[in-house]
Formats: C-alpha cells, structure tokens, sequence
C-alpha cells in the first residue's frame, strides 16, 4: 500500500483530535476481546479492529446534527460520531443503562442524540433506512447530511441498489461508505462477486464514486469532506469504496488465521500501515502519553460502570413494544 | 350500513380515505404520502385525487419499483419524525416488504430501547374478483397480527376508512391499513370534520341471540347480507366489526359469543394461523369449556386465488355460504339449507367490471 | 429512428416466417381488444401491440429446447416461442383447456412444452426464476439457454441486480432482455430513473450489454443470435436494452392518449416504423394475403375453441394446490 | 428420547442433517445444496461438513448475500427439475424471501394449472438465546403454515431431523424446514439406512392422562422436561410432537385432548395468528363445545427478543414456566405452584455458550 504522507492541511489539534478518537476504539476493542471470555457479554461482537480509520475519517467530515447509519460491526462509527460510551459497554453487558436498556445488544448500537441512528443485523437493510433519514433532512432543508456505512457483502443484498437509485433520483445528502474487507464471514469477493468494478457502477447512477485504497485516514477524511462539502450546498449523495482489513474473526474477539480460509500474508501489509501507531509517530511522544493515559481511564471507567450497573428489572419486559 | 352515526354525508369507502389524507396534510406538514402512481391521473382509484395539487410533488411523489428499499425510506423518515403513508395497490407486494416491516419497523423502538418512534402507515389494497389471480389477490393480515411492534387495520365502511386512517395516520407505531377493491364505491354517512376510529375497539355492528359472526374488511358486508337471508329462517346472527386486528378487541367478541354460544369467523384470507383462528383461540381461551361455545371458521378455500370465473366463486366465502355455514352451526339436526344464490349476490359484485 | 434496411443475409423464407409471426401476435391482440369489451375476458389484459419486433427477433434467436421467461406482458414472447394458441385464449376465457387450466389467467401465461416458463405478476420477479432456470441448464450442460424478459421498470427491482450479478458470477446460460417502453402504467423514466445509464450499468457486471433503438427486428435478431451464440459456447449472460412503445393502454384495450399522460406525439414514429407493415412492405403481396388469411383462420380458430371449451368443474378447485 | 425407535447409533441432530444431506445427494444427483457459507470450514455448524469435498462446488456453494434472488433462483432450478436445498443461518432471514416463496414457490403448481412443480427444500435454523437479539430470534413457521402449496416442518430430536430431511428432499413441493440452533448438539439414536418421517403424522412423544402438551420445535425437550416436574405433584400430561406443521396432523391431538380434556400448546414463536391459534381452533372447531376441553397457548412473549440475560430468560416459555401453566389449567382451584426454577433449567441451557 502506497502510504501518503501527513497531509500539510491538517492542523495540530486534528492530528490528535484523529489519533484520539482512533485509539480510543481500538482500546475499547481490545478490551472487550479481552473481557469476552469471561461470558460477561452475552452478545455476540463484531470487532473492527484494523478498520477504525474508515469510522474515524468519515465522521470528522460530520458535524453534530449529521446522522451515521452504523452496522452490527459498528462499534468504531458509533465511538467516532460521539456515540456514548458507557452507554454502549453497558448495552453490551446487558444493562438497563445501556444505549437501548439491554433490548438491543452489541448488533444494534443506537445513540440519537449523537446521531447515531441505528444498526441492522440483517445485513444491508439498514441502507434504505438511512435512505429515509437523508429524504427527512433534505424535505427540512436542515443542510444535515447522512453518513450510511456498508460492507462488501452488504452491496449484494437488491435494497442496496433501490437505495442508490432512489437517493440519486432525489438529489439526498447520504454520503454511502462501503468498508470493503474482502470477506463476508469466511467467503472472499471472488465467491460473491462477478466483477471487482463496484464503484464505477455506482457512478452510473450519476453518484460521484471513488475508491480509496491505500488505507489513510487523511485520504478517507479529505474525500468524505469533499463529498459532504457538495451535499450540503445542495448536491446529492455520494459514495466512497474503502478497502480496509478485518484483523480478527468475523464475530468473537479472536484471531482466525489458523482456520485456512484466509493466510496471516494478508494482514501483514495491514498491520505495517496502522493508522493507529501511525498518527502516535506523528504527535509528540508527551502528548500521546497524555492521551493514552486519560483513553485508559475513561475506556476503564466505562467497563466498571457496566459491570456495577443494574440489570433491567425482568418486569420491564413489555416496555417499549409500542409507542 | 355499518355507520354508527347518521351524522355527515353520504360518502363513498375510496372518498373517506381522501378526505383522511387531505385533512391529516393539511394539519401536520410531516405527513406525506408516496408510493407508486399516487400522484397520476387515475390516482390510486381515486384515493389520492387532488394531494399532488394541493401538496405539491416534495408530498405526494411516485417511487421507483422499489418496494423494499422504499419500506425502509419510510421507515428511517417516520424515524426522523415524518408521518409517511406509503401505498401499495396490491396487498401481495408487501411480501416484498416483509423484511423492513417485520425486522425493522416492527422493531425499532424496542430494540432502540424507547429512543425512537416509527410513525408510519402502509397502505395496500385487497384485489377480488374479475381474474385478479394468486398474486393480486391476498390478504395478508395474519402475518402482521402475528408481529409485535405492528398494529393492523381492516375498515369495512366509508366512516371507518375515514377514522381509522385519520388514527393510523396520528398513531405513533407502524400500521397496517388494509383497504378492500370492492368497498371503494360502497357509501356510508361520513362527518366532515376529522375524527379518529381509535384502535383497540370492536363494533357490534347488528345485534342477534343465535350466533356471533365476525366479519373481516369486506366479510362484515357479506355477513349483513348472510345475517339477512337467516332471518328469513328464524335465525339472528349478531355481526361483529373488529375493525382493528392488532390490538384486537377480543372481550367484546367473548361477550357477545358467551350470549349467543356460537361463534363464527368470516375472513377474507386463509384460514390457517388466520385472524379466524386468532380469534377463536382468544376467546375460548378467555371463555373456558363451561361457556359451552361453538366455533367455526370460514375463508378463503386453501389454494391460490384463480382466475377462472366458476373456480373464483367456489375460492370465496359469500353470503350463501356465510349462511349455510351458521345454520349448520344453530341447527345441526336440520339437512343442508342453503339460500338461494341468486338472492345471495351482492350489489357491488355484480357491478364490479376490470380491469382493476 | 434511424431505418436500418433489411440485411442482405436474410433468406427468404426466414422474412415470410417473422412476417408470419409478428403478424400472428398483431392480429390476436386485436382480436383479443376487440372481444373485451364483451367481459368474456375476465382477466386484465396487457396487450404488447407494437412492442412484438423485440418477442419476435430474440424467439427467433432461440431453439425448442430454449426457454423464456415472460412477464405479464408476455402475449407476443408466449407466441414469438411458440406457445400453443388455442391453450393461451382458452386460459384468457378461464376454460379448462387454457395452458394453466383456469388458474393463471392472462397474466401467468406458460407452456412449459414449448419452453415459455411463465410470468410473475409481481414485477420483476420472474428474473431470479429464470435465472434459477438458466442454473440448471448450465449444470446440465445441455448448450440450452434461457431468455428473460422484462420492462424498464422492473429493473428497478433489487432481485435485477442480484440476479444480474449471480448469473455473471456463475456464467450462467441467460439473455436478459429490458424491453424499455419508457412507462411503468402511466409514471415516465424521468421519475424512476436517477439516469439513462442501465446498459452501461449490467456492462459492470462484466455482462456483455448493448442499447438497441432503432426499433428493426433485424437488428434484435441479429443482436440476440450472437449473444445466444456465445453463450451456447459455453460463455455467460448477456443483456440487450432495446427501446420501444406500448401502443395501448398500460391494461386495457383502449389506446389513451386522452388522458394526459403522454402525448399522441410520442407514438407517430412507432407506427411510422411498424415491424408488421414493413415487413410486410419487403414480401410480395401474394404471399402476404395467404399468410393473412392463414392467420385469420387460426385466430378465429382460436376465439371459437375458447368460446365454446368448457369452465372447469367448480369441485376442482383443490387440484394443483400440491404436487 | 423422542426416538420412536431405538435401532441405530446415538447421533446428534446436526450429524443427521448432515447424513441426510450426504446419502440423498449420493441417491439423486439433481440435489444440490447452497446458500450463504454452506461450504466453509465451519459449515453450518457442521451441518454440511464434507459435502463439499464429496460432492464437488456445482453441488455444494456458498451465494453472495441476495437471499431474495437465490430464493428465486432455487425456485426456477426447482422448476427445471433439479433438487435445491437453500440454507439460511437464520429464520429471520427469510423475510428477504417472503414475496419469491410465498407469491411464487407456493403458487407455481397451482397459478401454471399443474405443469410445474417446485421440489425444494429451504432450511432454516431458529437462534436463541445469548445475546441473539430481535433479529437472530424469530421462528416464522406460522407465516409459512398460512399459506397454500407449501409445507413446513420442525423436527425436535436427531431422528426426525434426517428422516424429515429426507422426506423434504424427496417431496415434490416447497418445504420449509425449521431446525433450532439449541438441538444441534442433541442425540438421538437415528437409524444409518435413509428413512423418511412423512409428512402428516404427529407422534405421541409421552403418554399421560390429565393434560395434552402440544411442543413445536425445541419446545418438545421443554415441554417433556415439565412434564417430568408435573409427575412429581401427581400430574400425567401427554406430550405430542406434531413433527410436520404443514401438513398439520390434528386429529391425533384432537383423540388426546378429548380424552384429557385439556389442551396447551406451547410454540416456539409468538402465539398471535401462529400455531397454537391453529391447533386450538382445529381442535376446538373438531371436537365442538361438548368436548368440554379446556385451551391455552404459551409462547414468545409479544415483544421483540431481547439481549439482555433477565429480559430473554422472561421472553421465552421454559419448563418451569409451561409446567405451573399446566398446573394452573389442571387444578385451577390450587393456587399458583411453580417448580423450582434451578431444577427446570434444561441441561443444552446451561450449556450453551456463544457467540452463535
Ligand atoms: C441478510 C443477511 N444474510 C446473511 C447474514 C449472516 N451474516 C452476518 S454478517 C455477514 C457478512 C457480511 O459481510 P460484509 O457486509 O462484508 O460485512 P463485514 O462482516 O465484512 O464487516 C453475513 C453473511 C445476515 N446477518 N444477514
Ligand atoms: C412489485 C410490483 N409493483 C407494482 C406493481 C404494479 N404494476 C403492474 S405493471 C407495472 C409497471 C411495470 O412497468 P414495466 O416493468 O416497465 O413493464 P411495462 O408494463 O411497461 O411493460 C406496475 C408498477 C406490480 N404488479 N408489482
Ligand atoms: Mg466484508
Ligand atoms: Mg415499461
């Protein structure tokens, strides 16, 4: 992977605004791999370890009023759009205090006040849903836009391709990211899709499409500005394809290179262009010190808070069923 | 007919739902209505005659055939606080819809803990009749009682139409609004003024002492029909309008069946896990053995609609039918009486001429 | 539209044989608009008058062994592969002879002897059928193939797209044909379609796609028979967009431009360009009238079998419902 | 413990659905199997592990995720005269398909005047617990038992998961088969011979004379497991597995509710519209008010599934749970007995372990 160097544009403070919200998903991940076998959290997780940077680039471009549509594997979008935290860890041991009270789960983080609007766990379905958020934004002329992530195997599902359609048909602010890794659990492209030309076929419904592929934040978080920049005076959606990498197995917090469905020669490259480490050698080693250190803290503050936290009482059951 | 005020005018099924959207637009800027052809010239039968004009294309727009993306535009619109009434002129298409609805709508605000609502209602027409087939001519409530999350409406008459949609449409839930082909042209006194037919409860809408009949969407005006060829033999059928389907107003049915100890559902579907047998659980299950209660269930025959006019009539229930069915129920001992078919026919169906 | 002349490679025998059947389509479909209003046919009827030269060119593509897939347009295609006749108006009439016995009516037409696989009245969804179809033949490798028809709006249909990329995928056997008519009932492109690029789109697939309007059935036949070709030998599907107008009414038996939707306008070069008078145009007139009169006597045929074959039994209901 | 038969090896229900799958694609090389990931090393749970390497990747392959279009697809192959066998990880899944099965696979036969049929097999697994949440929960049998031309079944034990296979492989209509992550790991003693568990006949899995307990599904082991709890306070109940949903066997539940008099059914799915509304009504609409049986259903609670460990133990009926409804039934005067909670777990519970 070509590796771009430190774009000139980026002030400091983006720099560790970017290096801090990277790793703070990538701490709050390894903890949860690493509280996973202790069965605490009877959910089943999807890490992203590796693909923060697309979460992270992408939200940056993102103002508060935006809207992100995340997916089961939505750990890091919900972290970088400001999704909160203790409120997600909770969820995710179950708890009334968690982001849905315990009736979501790891599959379905939701934060509305961060503007984090949901996940499916049917792969792909949440797209017209997010559809539907950006035809609301355009009908309020609020300028708000929409961020729908996707992965490779999410742009197979029929709904996908009525979304494009329809959003292209009515000019909606929905910038369309697809995190493409390659896999859909153990399947590689090869087995699913006929051609690698993704992007250019969403251009043809008039979408200005780009794949990016060299892996840097900066590179995902000047495209998604541009692509946002155009939206809110008014242009349609946009789509990004990001060739990312998912380092551990499909769902669980462990690594699968000795399954044989896919060789450890992959991740190699991946590992090399870490966005994470790569911004901690941009900063000042006293900063990312400074940093690491508070990360720590609020990443263990939260995962206490969801431990002690209660229960939902069994008799809230039918809470919510209807509004 | 099934009004249970005088007061208004004399409106027809398809009229009431238009004057319902109009109102509803007029009063809350968030509601739309699209779907495909609502805003051409034959518009939806009618049904949407005048929104495009008066709303303007941003409220009333045609979608691509796009069903189920376009369930789910409407979805994540009422989740950002739109009121979208989005139509199908087939029921049968929503079972390209069945994800969205059912794992989505359905289930949004409970598995977002509370933190968002879905305010939505999905239009779908009920074909009959004149060659509709399998596939334009299902009614598929049952499916969507059977969710929770959902609610479902079926009005039988102009003056429901009116309210229960003015309802649907201010519920803050999906809902399910099942409209029937053959009920369009049918009049009722309809209020001008907005009002709503709240969900959760039935209506008596003819009283009897030999038997309760429950008659979904169209089957309430079979059922009248039925009801009036029985009194000819001495027989009283009190007919029962759920109105809504989910919630379902189960003790005014157990009441009424408790009284009369014979209960029959007329459904305009299958019966198999139908509304039908929905109803007949809920109320033995309530009623227990002791109330002695009789029950039967009568649908669509258990094969896919076909065309062919003599095999179309023999798939439907009528009031023939209907008929024959109760007095086998009140008077086991009695052989086979049937009604004469020819009396048996209703007004709207034998106008009824296609294409659609 | 530009009038490409008849190709010089076009025998004789083969003009007078796609007279005869685009005529034959022609003329049923008349007479199919000229009994309606009697409500013998209580069925809604989607007449393709005018649309018959692309049925015609692609059928002529094709061999007995081939199957097509119809759409509930599908009257001109039912013949074009020849589809039996008498069973087709008998099935209109709701007789016990029509090719579904009374159970599909108009718009389910099937003759599985002949290789027509039927119609689904649920736009579009007959695609992935065919598809599956065109699996099986290619499993078999029997060198058969598989023509799928379908209109522009149907390929708004997420299964188009999913089919689409199975089928490149898996290089199955399969010519899909987009009979573009520029309506669904009475909505135009402009409010479906976010672009005009639908050709180049399945192009992305890796599909072999071409674009045909000059309304020639020379040119769909030509098209279709080299891409039956290559697929026969042993490559995958191919897709032909080809443009065209639908005469009538969406459903009915009454032309409308009355009602506002579209100009009459719009039609004059259609009927200018009429495949039936041009070809009828290019043989002598002898062979033209006994080819007319021939077709007069099988359509009358026709009318009259259906008048007078019997309903079936009401007690028969239940057949079919299981295998 | 639900075998009828005890010839043959202790096998697990996964391993049966795998020999299944393996001696009928050796019999007919029209079967095929595919459907996302069937041919990964992980194999469906082990469903299909070693059809790959046998069979080759024209008969055993993985799909992109188009559910929709591969259910079409299995439907036309289907119709060519092949065999398909679509496999879903999840039944919530299969709202994606709704339209191609319910408006096309089921209706093929019939819509095509019996030219046609469609000779496919559509598995699917039913998830629960640990975290599945709403959309990796839901058994949607009752969607499918409601419409003509398909058949549905839900096989409890290893034994009828191969016999039913098989006979779903063979059948020449649409089958929807049912199967339950939690019976994965259960053994049975299934016969090394193909045999077929033919559609239509349910089984008397457990004798008893004051109650009739209808289990679908997994809720058979639970059901047999209360039943256990009851015996110790002197209560016999009949435990009936009805293997085949569609077609439902309802006189063999019918004979034993007469003579219990009572009748539970406890589904493993929402009660609304589902099974235990059909099985009610088909009996009560059978045996008539004078039976004097006393109905109930227990099932999903009308809610979505979810995570949270004390909200899904509270969602899903257990033995402890069908065990006191049963008591409540059979001796309404007593007042509220439940089992000890810890002694109704069952032992595949405790077990599980996630994360799918
Ligand atoms: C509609 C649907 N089909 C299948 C599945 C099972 N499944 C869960 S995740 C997944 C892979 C999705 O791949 P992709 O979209 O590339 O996302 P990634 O997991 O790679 O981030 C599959 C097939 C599902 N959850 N939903
Ligand atoms: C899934 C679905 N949506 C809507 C309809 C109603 N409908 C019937 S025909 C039609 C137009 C289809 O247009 P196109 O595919 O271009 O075929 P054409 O009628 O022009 O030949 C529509 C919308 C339907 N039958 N099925
Ligand atoms: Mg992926
Ligand atoms: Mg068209």
């Amino acid at each position: 992977m070509p590796q771009s160097s430190l774009p000139g544009d980026v002030r400091p403070e983006t720099l560790s605004h970017l290096y801090r919200t990277l790793r703070l998903i990538r701490v709050v991940e390894e903890e949860i791999a690493r509280v996973y076998p202790s069965d605490k959290i009877k959910s089943p997780v999807h890490l992203s370890i590796g693909q923060e940077f697309i979460s992270v680039g992408v939200c940056d471009a993102l103002e508060p009023r935006d809207r992100v549509s995340i997916t089961y594997r939505g750990h890091a979008a919900y972290l970088a759009k400001g999704g909160d935290l203790k409120a997600m860890i909770a969820e995710m041991y179950g708890k009334r205090a968690g982001c849905a009270q315990g009736r979501g789960g790891s599959m379905h983080l939701v934060d509305m006040q961060a503007g984090v609007i949901g996940a499916s766990a049917v792969v792909g379905t949440s797209i017209p849903v997010a559809t539907g958020f950006a035809l609301a934004a355009r009908r309020r002329k609020t300028g708000a836009v929409v961020a729908c992530f996707l992965g490779d195997g999410a742009s197979e599902e029929g709904c996908f391709y009525e979304s494009l359609n329809f959003a292209a048909l009515h000019k909606l602010p929905i910038l369309f990211v697809c995190e493409n890794n390659g896999y859909a659990i153990h399947e590689p492209l090869s087995k699913r899709w006929a051609t690698d030309r993704l992007t250019e076929r969403v251009a043809t419904f008039g979408i200005p499409a780009e794949k990016l592929t060299d892996g840097d934040v900066f590179t995902v978080r000047n495209a998604a500005k541009a692509a946002v920049g155009a939206m809110r005076a008014g242009g349609g959606p946009a789509f990004l394809e990001v060739a990312c990498y998912r380092w551990q197995e499909h769902v669980g917090p462990n690594r699968d290179y000795d399954q044989g469905y896919r060789p450890a020669a992959e991740l190699a490259p991946w590992v090399a262009n870490d966005q994470v480490a790569r911004l901690a050698g941009l900063l000042n080693p006293a900063e990312v010190e400074r940093i690491d250190a508070a990360i720590a803290r609020t990443v263990a503050e939260a995962f206490a808070f969801a431990e002690e936290t209660p229960f939902p009482d069994p008799e809230d059951l039918y809470d919510h069923v209807y509004a | 007919m099934t009004t249970s005020t005088p007061e208004g005018r004399l409106l027809r099924y398809v009229d009431a739902l238009c004057e319902a959207f109009a109102q509803e637009m007029r009063r809350d800027e968030n509601v739309f209505v699209f779907g495909l052809d609502v805003d051409d010239h034959k518009a939806i039968q009618g049904s949407t005659r005048g929104l495009l004009d008066e709303f303007g294309p941003e409220r009333v727009f045609t979608t691509p055939l796009s069903e189920d993306a376009m369930t789910g535009v409407a979805i994540g619109a009422a989740m950002s606080g739109m009121r979208p009434v989005h139509t199908h002129i087939r029921m049968d298409f929503l079972l390209l819809c069945m994800n969205q609805l059912v794992n989505i709508a359905a289930k949004a605000r409970y598995m977002y803990g509370g933190t968002v609502s879905v305010p939505m209602v999905v239009r779908s027409m009920i074909g009959k009749s004149w060659g509709q087939g399998a596939q334009h001519s299902q009614a598929l409530h049952s499916m969507f009682m059977h969710v929770p999350g959902l609610k479902v409406v079926a009005p039988s008459n102009a003056y429901d139409a009116k309210g229960c949609m003015i309802a649907a449409i201010r519920d803050d839930n999906p809902v399910v609004f099942m409209e029937h082909r053959l009920l369009y042209p049918t009049e009722a006194y309809v209020p001008e003024a907005p009002y709503e037919v709240p969900p959760g409860k039935a209506r008596v809408v003819a009283p009897g002492d030999d038997i309760t009949v429950v008659g979904i969407s169209n089957m309430v005006v079979e059922c009248l029909r039925a009801r009036e060829l029985l009194a000819e033999v001495g027989i009283t059928a009190e007919v029962i309008d759920p109105i809504w389907l989910t919630p379902l107003d189960v003790d005014t049915i157990v009441e009424s069946a408790r009284r009369t100890r014979h209960l029959l559902v007329a459904d305009n579907g299958w019966t198999a896990c139908g509304a039908g047998a929905e109803i007949i659980a809920g109320v033995l299950e309530r009623a227990g053995p002791d109330a002695g209660i009789a029950v039967k269930r009568i649908g669509f025959a258990p094969t896919s609609c076909p065309p062919s006019p003599p095999l179309e009539a023999q798939f439907y229930p009528n009031p023939g039918t209907i008929a024959a069915t109760v007095h086998a129920m009140v008077r086991p001992r009695s052989s086979g009486w049937r009604p004469d078919p020819e009396r048996a026919k209703l007004a709207y169906q034998t106008q009824f001429r296609g294409p659609f």
